[in-house]
């Protein structure tokens, strides 16, 4: 075994677990402490770019054969989710400014990094679940509203089950090839065997279940609602692009093929239409978020009908546009004294007039997750379809895209709320504070980066 | 400076101003005014430059500044001028700064938004105009809705959310089939050429079946179709109209319906020309109703803003017709009319925002004899209204007649791809538009006194100079169009050929089938 | 039916009726019994294949899940303290305040 | 800048001066600008006409620029001018400088002096670009533009909303007719490649027969001759347009404008000589405008109306001549109707003038002492229009019954027959006219009695003009001038003997027509009022104009809004197309509000919809691929 | 006959393990007490243990009841003899409404897994039980090719420890009011 490929390779997630002794050994020091969030950040900010650097260097190697890989698409795709963690942690600063949080948030994170370089289902299931354990009780952490716990708990059963339902595939998966690599599955895909089918749509439905497809999705709303935003934020961006990736590894580059193509068109594109549906009626942002992060899980599946090689691709970017201006959302949102409160949409009404920063940042997250140009979420769903289509899946293509059509309405009426009501008379927030917005910055810096060249990172992933 | 820099400039001026905008402090209205105008001014002047250095003799772009974008798509970032655009972008600079100044009095609240609206979509019509790779073009050409989606929804009437999200939802619906469509085009293209492009002059030369352009050209005519708008998706105009504040109304009725046109005319039927044949005469035939149909609703409407906008409905079949005619005349007739429907059309709304602001009704009825109490307001909003209806020395006249004759032309052709009776009917929107108009006007100017909230002033000197500006364009059209003509005449050439040619693979007709069913 | 094809069904079988379990028991305590009765039956099913196949990697993966099972439980436990003190129930029936 | 292009320019450049800066810079400024030009434009004509004249009359064309090129095509704004353009340009600029002149003096008081010369100019300008216009195209334009400038000016006193409504009424007519012109331009158009029209006329006389059917674009232009000669089904607007100032009548109503389809027909003859059909047509509807205007004349009250039914008549009589194929002696009863049609408003004018405004026939009288010189140039005119010999009138009328009863193109007795009742129906109403008003006893109130007055030198100097013109027109025989381009039809040799028996059956009935009206309304006029009454019926179908007005309400305009409004507007839009949409709308909205409903927030729920979903994705994977 | 019975026990012996685990599974469904149900899944395990150990991997039987029934037993079992108590939701049913629909969704479950077993399992795993692998190869296995793992789950476990605190601290947060 060598060391140092070992150390070079796992960077990234080293930083992050030492991010995690460090708050350890400072909360044993001094309960109280300020420091935290810097040192999050700051570990997460250099996993970050350790990942950068990785991807940047063109490092590739596996330092536990059949386990563990990094390539540089890989450490990219680790890199990106590591930068859309520091607004998190900047924005959570409203709501956590000490305890529990950052530890957890790390070990997710790390979660989220073994994913991009799993090999095998064993890797691959630990970094689920070190993804998944610390998110059920981030859901109920600071434990501002009663239905915190009922929502953590829900979560936490359905996502017993999904992990459950993966490990079965595995099982049948390992019992039909002898394998518990990833690339079984590949093989798996192209078999005609019942048993190999079997395994393979028990590791969809336990994805489908992980990112809230339709018919999985019942936790989604739930437990979105009742999180605190910071939490929210994570789980809608953060857990759902773990998951995709999570995906992405396992599908690999093997082209999807009926049955399991109609399986993987029709459930997103459910998805797809009753996210965007169930979203019009919802009175607060974070359950407006949790029915459209719904449809996005749709969009995201879709992409696994498009040819092989440019899956990864196109999970991951449009896991970047998807994340960043879902975040900006998040960050913008101006705090407030009662959590529920906080995001109902009745209070945004006439956001502009008290908060027009915030209100110009949630519209643009908005109109960019409903995919209106010249917006980043555009450029991603443009990838999608496109390689949705070059596969051969026109019809899927055009369903999707009228599907999406029916998210549009919700997205405008929140913008309508906050631009064209007259203000709430009691909404009661709080004035815009630095940290918040400095996340909010950092969000608008990257999703115009990603909107001006999207090519920069196209041609890196 | 080079005219491609000089282009740029043109077109990534309003982002400064907005960015200038935006950092302005509070309050400072005035200043906000005063930016603004500059810009727009500054812009139509050098602008001015670009008209002037444009050869009309260059087939091709000119001014072109060409950057990679996403390679791996094979997107670019193309700009440059053309005989297609080369009118409308005037038409949009020149709009530019009659907008501004026109809202100066009509808009007091949340004016640094608004200014920062007016530049984005002033930024986003320009680049859909100078946008020459299909990729860009559907990116400016969807981020127009959003200012626009916000100037009716923030500044607008009492049933502004309504009209707003009509407009946006009825618009995005196009929109997103033209999306498909646009990355199944550029897929074939790939597929069927090994040419990993989006810009126009390569989409031409995708070689489709002909089956997969009737679909293609029917998702990309329904987007452009509800733009225009062509009866029966035209709803949504009268509202997004009647709500909308003058600045918007001027900004939908001067340059956003054009881009419906401008689509048909540079992408729906020279990318799918043997499917644009087959349809010519359905196209004509709507083309046709659109202008009837508009017209009699416009001669029932009791609200001022809807009869210009039912106007501007009837106004727009003919630009077309002019389009179906695949004709020389046509086209250029069509190419002059889309730019009169925009100095018109923005001209009567501006007016009509002129005697909103006060007497603070658009209900028609309340108003009577203004010839006697606004000498000088009427007399523009006579010459507007002749002009509306075509009245020779106006660019209606120009637009009207040379679409006409156009449309005579195909019809009479052997192979008669307009039917004669389609293009017969189409006179008659002379007289219905003469009709709706003159009894508008009469309604409105003369007869006994009737002024809501009156006395009211005359035009001070600030609105007369926007109007005297607006009316000589018209009179220039009308006049002496040829200049802008020539410009436009190798455009009009190459549209006809392009939609002339067989560019169905004759050989591969049956082998290359692309897949078009549901599911595979 | 051979050994290898009884206990798959076996195993099958546990997994359904974990998951039948969450779905028909009111007792969350119960519930949260019943996903580890589905752990077990993905246990069983990955020690019979690797013992067929005489490969140890099944039966890593199976000692993998018994530590996150574990820790699920931890979890879990705490959680479920926290809805009885506010309801004074175990009946997940009465835990639908989010909901629409 | 040519000649040409000076006659038409001048005119223009009145009306921006006037409209312009009229009213700052007073009256003196407005008249001088107003008169002057047009003026001057008289003599440019002049001048021209004698250098036309100088060049053996060859025709004299002139580029003022390229309006536009297309491809091959180009449309330029071209001007010509030939005999028959020379005819036309005279009686435009100098009829009309005359009735600029007198303008001066019955617009005096007007507050909207200025405004009032800027349209006169403006039409001026229209007009002669109409006539002297080479291609279609220009013609068009001035087509339209007269009519823009006629609707101007019969609103000009906007604040009454029924002269607002006559305009607008006008203007529409017009458009219908133009719609017309319109498509018969693109049918040349489209099968000759040209709108120039010596070219035009040289194509169809040409070997090769054009590729339109020369009746097809006869009939066309003929109904945009009928919309602006007022012709049936069009004529209802010209009555109407009597609202505008009696000057503008004189102009535009009777002396130029209206003789716009006469010359365009005459212009375009290249064509009509090989459209039998459409001459037919043509003389038919004539006819039966100048009989239907006549007998409406007959019955009414108001003096410029009765002139305005006798113009309608008299532009009956010039379109069966173009029927006959006699255009010349059209253009000659142009020519000799212009100077006695505008005497004859300009002196109705005179005594609207003297009366204070009023209007009404019936409440005049015995006016002939207290205004000779009104009187005796009305009467001159009204003379000439009954076909008095040797008046102008007497003349060209002749030679239309003449040709109307022996041309090879379409003379007939029965039309002969028409023509000649309708003359002297002409004659009666004419001298019921002047006899209502300038004998019997004064029936006007002691006020207005009190009032009358001759008017200013101004306006009686160009009555006595326009009555010697009258008098004397006739005998420059304008058809012999123009023959060289427009010959004359070939008389059916069987016809010749009855010359002279035509010659002296127009005299007669014009000397019946004067004894009739004299018999009539001589003394209290109570012959006539036992007519009125014993024929009531009669009396009121023609006083109200035989309900057309009333027709086309109820047949065109009243079912135009029906459909507008209830199919389109009702049906259409609001419920088919917007219901459509809201239903849609409102549809989504109860699938989320369904969709919502789902989420019971029950855990065994959820799970149960993971079992489902696994059982349903097991059993779709059943599928062979 | 006996050495028949002897030779066949171990066949014998798994059959019966095997359905003693499926008896107590379905008693989870149907016993009322959670303590009851615990008890059951205790048996399931243990019975399934012994399976494990008949399929001669004897450290998996081992761990799944040292490790498996003993600590996450005795979670459970303290959680109920906690809980139990304060729930005042005794006497209303103990099956949700989706009873019926669960039982259904039940048996198609396990037949539609079932049926990829049934025809498909590869002729050379049936049956055939291969070399029986001991700790050692096991422990040779984990501490070298699946050192990573190792790692992993120590991290996943302090993060367990993390998140099982923080909740118990909200608890504590919540009874301070």
């Amino acid at each position: 075994m060598n060391f140092t490929a070992v150390s070079v390779a796992m960077a990234p997630e080293h930083l992050l677990l030492a991010g995690i002794v460090a708050l350890l050994v400072l909360e044993i020091a001094s309960a109280r402490s300020r420091a935290a969030l810097p040192i999050a950040v700051i570990f997460v900010g250099a996993a970050a770019v350790a990942a950068a650097l990785l991807g940047a260097s063109g490092w590739t190697g596996s330092p536990f054969p059949g386990q563990f890989v990094l390539t540089p698409p890989a450490a990219f795709a680790k890199a990106l989710v590591l930068a859309l963690a520091v607004p998190v942690l900047l924005f959570s600063r409203e709501d956590f400014g000490e305890g529990d949080f950052y530890p957890l948030l790390l070990a997710s994170l790390y979660g989220v990094c073994l994913l991009a370089s799993a090999q095998s289902f064993l890797t691959l299931f630990l970094g689920i679940e070190l993804m998944s354990i610390p998110v059920y009780v981030l859901v109920l952490l600071g434990y501002r509203r009663p239905e915190s716990a009922e929502a953590a708990l829900k979560y936490l059963v359905l996502s017993g089950t999904a992990s459950a339902s993966f490990l079965m595939g595995a099982s049948l998966l390992y019992g039909s090839t002898g394998s518990l690599g990833l690339a079984s599955f590949g093989g798996a895909l192209a078999s005609t065997d019942l048993l190999a089918r079997t395994a393979v749509v028990m590791v969809v439905s336990a994805f489908f279940l992980k990112a809230a497809i339709v018919p999985f999705h019942g936790w989604a709303p739930d437990a979105y609602e009742a999180a605190s935003v910071p939490s929210t934020a994570y789980m809608a961006v953060l857990v759902k692009a773990g998951v995709l990736i999570a995906a992405a590894r396992v599908f690999g580059t093997a082209p999807v093929a009926e049955p399991l193509a109609g399986l993987i068109a029709i459930l997103p594109i459910a998805s797809i239409v009753w996210g965007n549906l169930t979203a019009m009626r919802q009175p607060g942002l974070r359950r407006m978020i949790a029915y459209s992060s719904i449809a996005h899980a749709g969009y995201l599946f879709l992409a696994f009908l498009g040819d092989g090689p440019g899956r990864f691709q196109a999970v991951v970017f449009y896991l970047a546009t998807y994340g960043v201006m879902n975040l900006l959302a998040f960050a913008a949102l101006p705090a407030h004294d009662d959590d529920v409160e906080r995001d109902r949409l009745e209070n945004l009404k006439g956001l502009f007039h008290t908060h027009p920063f915030a209100a110009l940042a949630i519209g643009m997250a908005m109109l960019s997750l409903a995919g209106i140009p010249p917006f980043p979420g555009f450029v991603g769903k443009f990838l999608i379809f496109r390689n949705v289509i070059a596969a051969g899946y026109t019809g899927w293509a055009v369903i999707g895209l009228v599907g999406s059509y029916l998210g549009i309405y919700f997205y405008l009426r929140l913008i309508q709320f906050m631009f064209m009501s007259p203000a709430a008379a009691k909404a009661g927030h709080a004035p815009s504070r630095g940290v918040a917005m400095g996340a909010s910055l950092l969000c608008l810096a990257g999703s115009v980066a990603v909107a001006v060249a999207p090519g920069l990172l196209l041609s890196r992933l | 400076m080079a005219d491609s820099t000089v282009l740029s400039v043109v077109l990534y001026l309003p982002v400064a101003g907005m960015l200038a905008i935006a950092a302005l402090p509070a309050g400072r209205d005035g200043a906000v005014r005063a930016l603004t105008l500059a810009l727009m001014v500054a812009q139509f002047l050098l602008s001015l430059v670009l008209y002037a250095h444009f050869d009309p003799a260059t087939p091709g772009l000119q001014a072109a500044t060409r950057l990679p974008w996403i390679p791996a798509w094979g997107v670019s970032y193309l700009i440059g001028l053309d005989g297609y655009n080369i009118l409308l972008v005037m038409l949009t600079t020149f709009l530019g700064p009659l907008v501004t100044a026109g809202a100066f009095t009509a808009v007091t609240k949340q004016v640094k938004l608004f200014y920062a609206m007016v530049l984005l979509i002033q930024f986003a019509m320009l680049g859909t105009f100078v946008a020459q790779d299909l990729f860009l073009f559907y990116l400016f050409w969807e981020t127009m809705l959003i200012p626009m989606f916000l100037l009716i929804g923030i500044w607008g009437g009492e049933r502004r959310i309504y009209a707003t999200i009509k407009f946006f939802l009825y618009t995005a619906f196009g929109s997103i089939l033209m999306l498909a469509a646009v990355i199944y085009l550029a897929w074939s293209l790939w597929h069927t050429t090994g040419t990993a492009s989006f810009a126009f002059a390569d989409l031409y030369r995708a070689r489709l079946p002909l089956e997969t352009q009737q679909w293609l050209l029917a998702a990309f005519a329904l987007s452009f179709a509800i733009k225009v708008p062509m009866v029966p998706l035209h709803t949504w105009l009268p509202d997004a109209h009647v709500e909308a504040p003058t600045a918007g109304s001027v900004i939908l009725a001067g340059v956003l319906l054009k881009m419906g046109t401008y689509g048909f005319m540079k992408l729906g039927f020279p990318l799918f020309p043997d499917a644009t044949r087959l349809a010519v005469p359905a196209i004509s035939i709507l083309a046709v109703v659109s202008i009837v149909y508009g017209a009699c609703l416009a001669l029932v409407q009791t609200d001022i803003k809807k009869i210009i906008a039912y106007s501007s409905i009837s106004h727009l079949g003919y630009v077309m017709l002019g389009l179906a005619s695949v004709d020389l005349l046509g086209i250029q007739g069509a190419i002059v009319q889309m730019v009169s429907h925009g100095l018109v059309a923005a001209g009567l709304f501006l007016m009509v925002g002129m005697i909103y602001e006060r007497c603070h009704t658009r209900e028609l009825a309340a108003y009577g004899g203004l010839a006697k109490v606004l000498p000088v307001y009427s007399v523009f909003f006579l010459v507007l209204t002749l002009a509306s209806v075509g009245l020779p020395t106006t660019s209606g006249f120009t637009g009207e007649f040379l679409v006409l004759l156009g449309a005579f032309n195909a019809a009479w052709r052997e192979s008669a791809p307009i039917p004669v009776w389609v293009a017969g009917l189409a006179v008659s929107g002379v007289v219905l538009g003469a009709l709706y108009m003159l009894w508008f006007a009469q309604r409105f100017l003369f007869g006994a006194e009737r002024v809501p909230h009156g006395p009211v002033p005359d035009l001070d000197g600030r609105e007369r100079a926007i109007l005297v500006i607006l009316l000589a364009a018209v009179f220039w059209l009308g006049l002496a169009p040829d200049a802008a003509m020539k410009r436009t005449e190798l455009a009009a050439r190459e549209y006809q050929e392009l939609v002339a040619r067989r560019a169905v693979p004759a050989a591969t007709r049956l082998t290359v089938a692309a897949p078009t069913e549901a599911t595979r | 039916m051979d050994k290898v094809q009884m206990l798959q069904v076996l195993a099958a079988s546990l997994f359904a009726l974990g998951l039948t379990g969450v779905i028909i028991r009111r007792n969350v305590l119960v519930m949260l019994m019943c996903m580890e009765l589905m752990l077990n039956g993905v246990n069983l099913s990955l020690v019979t294949f690797a013992h067929t196949m005489g490969s140890a990697v099944g039966a890593v993966l199976v000692f993998l899940i018994f530590v996150v099972a574990t820790a699920e439980i931890a979890i879990a436990i705490p959680v479920v303290l926290l809805l009885v003190r506010r309801k004074r129930s175990l009946d997940i029936e009465t835990y639908t305040d989010l909901k629409g | 800048m040519g000649a040409l292009t000076l006659i038409v320019v001048l005119p223009l450049l009145g009306f921006l001066a006037n409209g312009l800066l009229g009213n700052r810079l007073g009256k003196g400024f407005v008249t001088a600008v107003g008169c002057g030009l047009p003026a001057i434009a008289f003599a440019v004509t002049v001048k021209t006409v004698l250098a036309l004249h100088g060049a053996n009359w060859a025709p004299i064309s002139e580029t003022a620029y390229v309006w536009t090129m297309v491809g091959q095509d180009s449309f330029e704004v071209a001007f010509w001018f030939d005999r028959l353009t020379a005819v036309m340009a005279l009686i435009v600029t100098g009829v009309g400088t005359l009735i600029h002149v007198y303008s001066t003096g019955y617009m005096h008081e007007d507050k909207s002096y200025a405004r009032y010369f800027a349209y006169l100019n403006l039409f001026l300008f229209f007009m002669l670009s109409l006539v002297l216009g080479r291609s279609l195209l220009v013609l068009f334009v001035g087509w339209e533009g007269v009519g823009l400038a006629s609707y101007l000016l019969i609103g000009f006193w906007f604040g009454d909303v029924e002269k607002a409504a006559a305009g607008k009424k006008a203007f529409i007519a017009n458009r219908i007719g133009d719609a017309g012109f319109l498509l018969g331009m693109f049918v040349l158009y489209s099968a000759l490649g040209t709108l120039d029209m010596p070219r035009i006329n040289a194509a169809f006389n040409g070997p090769l027969v054009p590729a339109a059917s020369a009746s097809l674009v006869g009939i066309l232009l003929f109904i945009g001759a009928t919309g602006k000669s007022a012709q049936i089904p069009l004529y209802v607007w010209l009555p109407d347009a009597m609202a505008g100032p009696t000057p503008v009548s004189a102009l535009i109503h009777a002396a130029t404008m209206v003789t716009a389809g006469v010359y365009l027909v005459a212009r375009m003859s290249g064509i009509y000589l090989h459209a039998p059909e459409a001459s037919s047509v043509i003389a038919a509807v004539g006819a039966l405008t100048a009989l239907m205007a006549a007998t409406i004349a007959i019955a009414q009250d108001d003096i410029k109306k009765v002139l305005a039914y006798s113009t309608v008549s008299q532009l009956g009589f010039m379109f069966v001549a173009l029927g006959v194929g006699a255009y010349g002696v059209a253009v000659f009863h142009v020519y000799t109707h212009a100077f006695f049609k505008a005497c004859l408003f300009l002196g109705a004018g005179s005594v609207i003038h003297a009366m204070s405004g009023e209007q009404d026939i019936q409440k005049m009288g015995g006016l002939a002492r207290k205004i000779p010189v009104t009187f005796a140039t009305f009467a001159v005119a009204t003379a000439a229009i009954a076909g008095i010999p040797p008046l102008a009138g007497f003349f060209s009328k002749d030679e239309i019954l003449w040709y109307a009863l022996t041309s090879e193109r379409g003379g007939s007795v029965l039309l002969f027959a028409v023509m000649a009742f309708t003359a002297l129906l002409t004659a009666f109403y004419m001298f019921r006219l002047l006899w209502l008003t300038f004998f019997g006893k004064p029936r006007m109130g002691q006020e207005i009695a009190h009032h009358i007055h001759e008017s200013p030198p101004s306006m009686t100097v160009v009555l006595a003009i326009l009555a010697v013109a009258s008098a004397v027109g006739g005998f420059f025989s304008i058809p012999h001038f123009l023959e060289p381009m427009l010959p004359m039809p070939v008389s059916a040799e069987s016809m010749h003997h009855w010359h002279y028996w035509v010659l002296g059956g127009s005299i007669a009935i014009a000397v019946a027509g004067l004894a009739g009206a004299a018999w009539f309304f001589a003394g209290d006029a109570s012959r006539a009022g036992a007519v009125k009454a014993a024929f009531a019926g009669a009396y009121r179908v023609l006083s109200n104009k035989y309900y057309v007005d009333e027709l086309y309400a109820a047949v065109i305009a009243r079912p135009l809004l029906w459909i507008s409004d209830r199919v389109f507007l009702r049906l259409g839009d609001r419920l088919l197309l917007d219901g459509t949409l809201n239903g849609l709308a409102a549809l989504a909205q109860r699938a989320a509000g369904r969709l919502a409903r789902v989420q019971t927030g029950s855990l065994h729920k959820y799970a149960f919809m993971v079992l489902a979903g696994m059982v349903a994705s097991l059993v779709w994977m059943w599928r062979h691929g | 006959m006996i050495r028949d019975l002897l030779a066949n026990l171990d066949t014998l012996l798994l059959w019966g393990f095997a359905g003693c685990a499926f008896v107590s599974a379905a008693l989870m469904l149907v016993l009322r007490q959670p303590m009851r149900v615990a008890m059951a899944l205790v048996s399931c395990m243990v019975f399934l243990g012994g399976v494990y150990g008949l399929l001669g991997v004897h450290f998996i039987a081992a761990f799944q009841v040292l490790i498996y029934v003993g600590a996450v037993m005795v979670f459970m079992v303290y959680a109920i003899m906690l809980l139990d108590p304060r729930d005042e939701s005794a006497g209303t049913s103990k099956y949700s409404k989706l009873y019926w629909p669960g039982l259904v969704g039940l048996t198609a479950l396990a037949e539609a897994l079932a049926v990829g077993y049934w025809n498909d399992l590869p002729h050379a795993l049936r049956g055939a039980a291969g070399e029986p692998f001991d700790i050692l190869r096991f422990s040779e296995a984990f501490l070298s090719e699946y050192w990573l793992h190792f790692e992993l789950t120590s991290v996943l476990l302090v993060a367990a420890v993390v998140a099982a605190m923080a909740v118990i601290r909200e608890n504590r947060r919540h009874e301070r009011g």
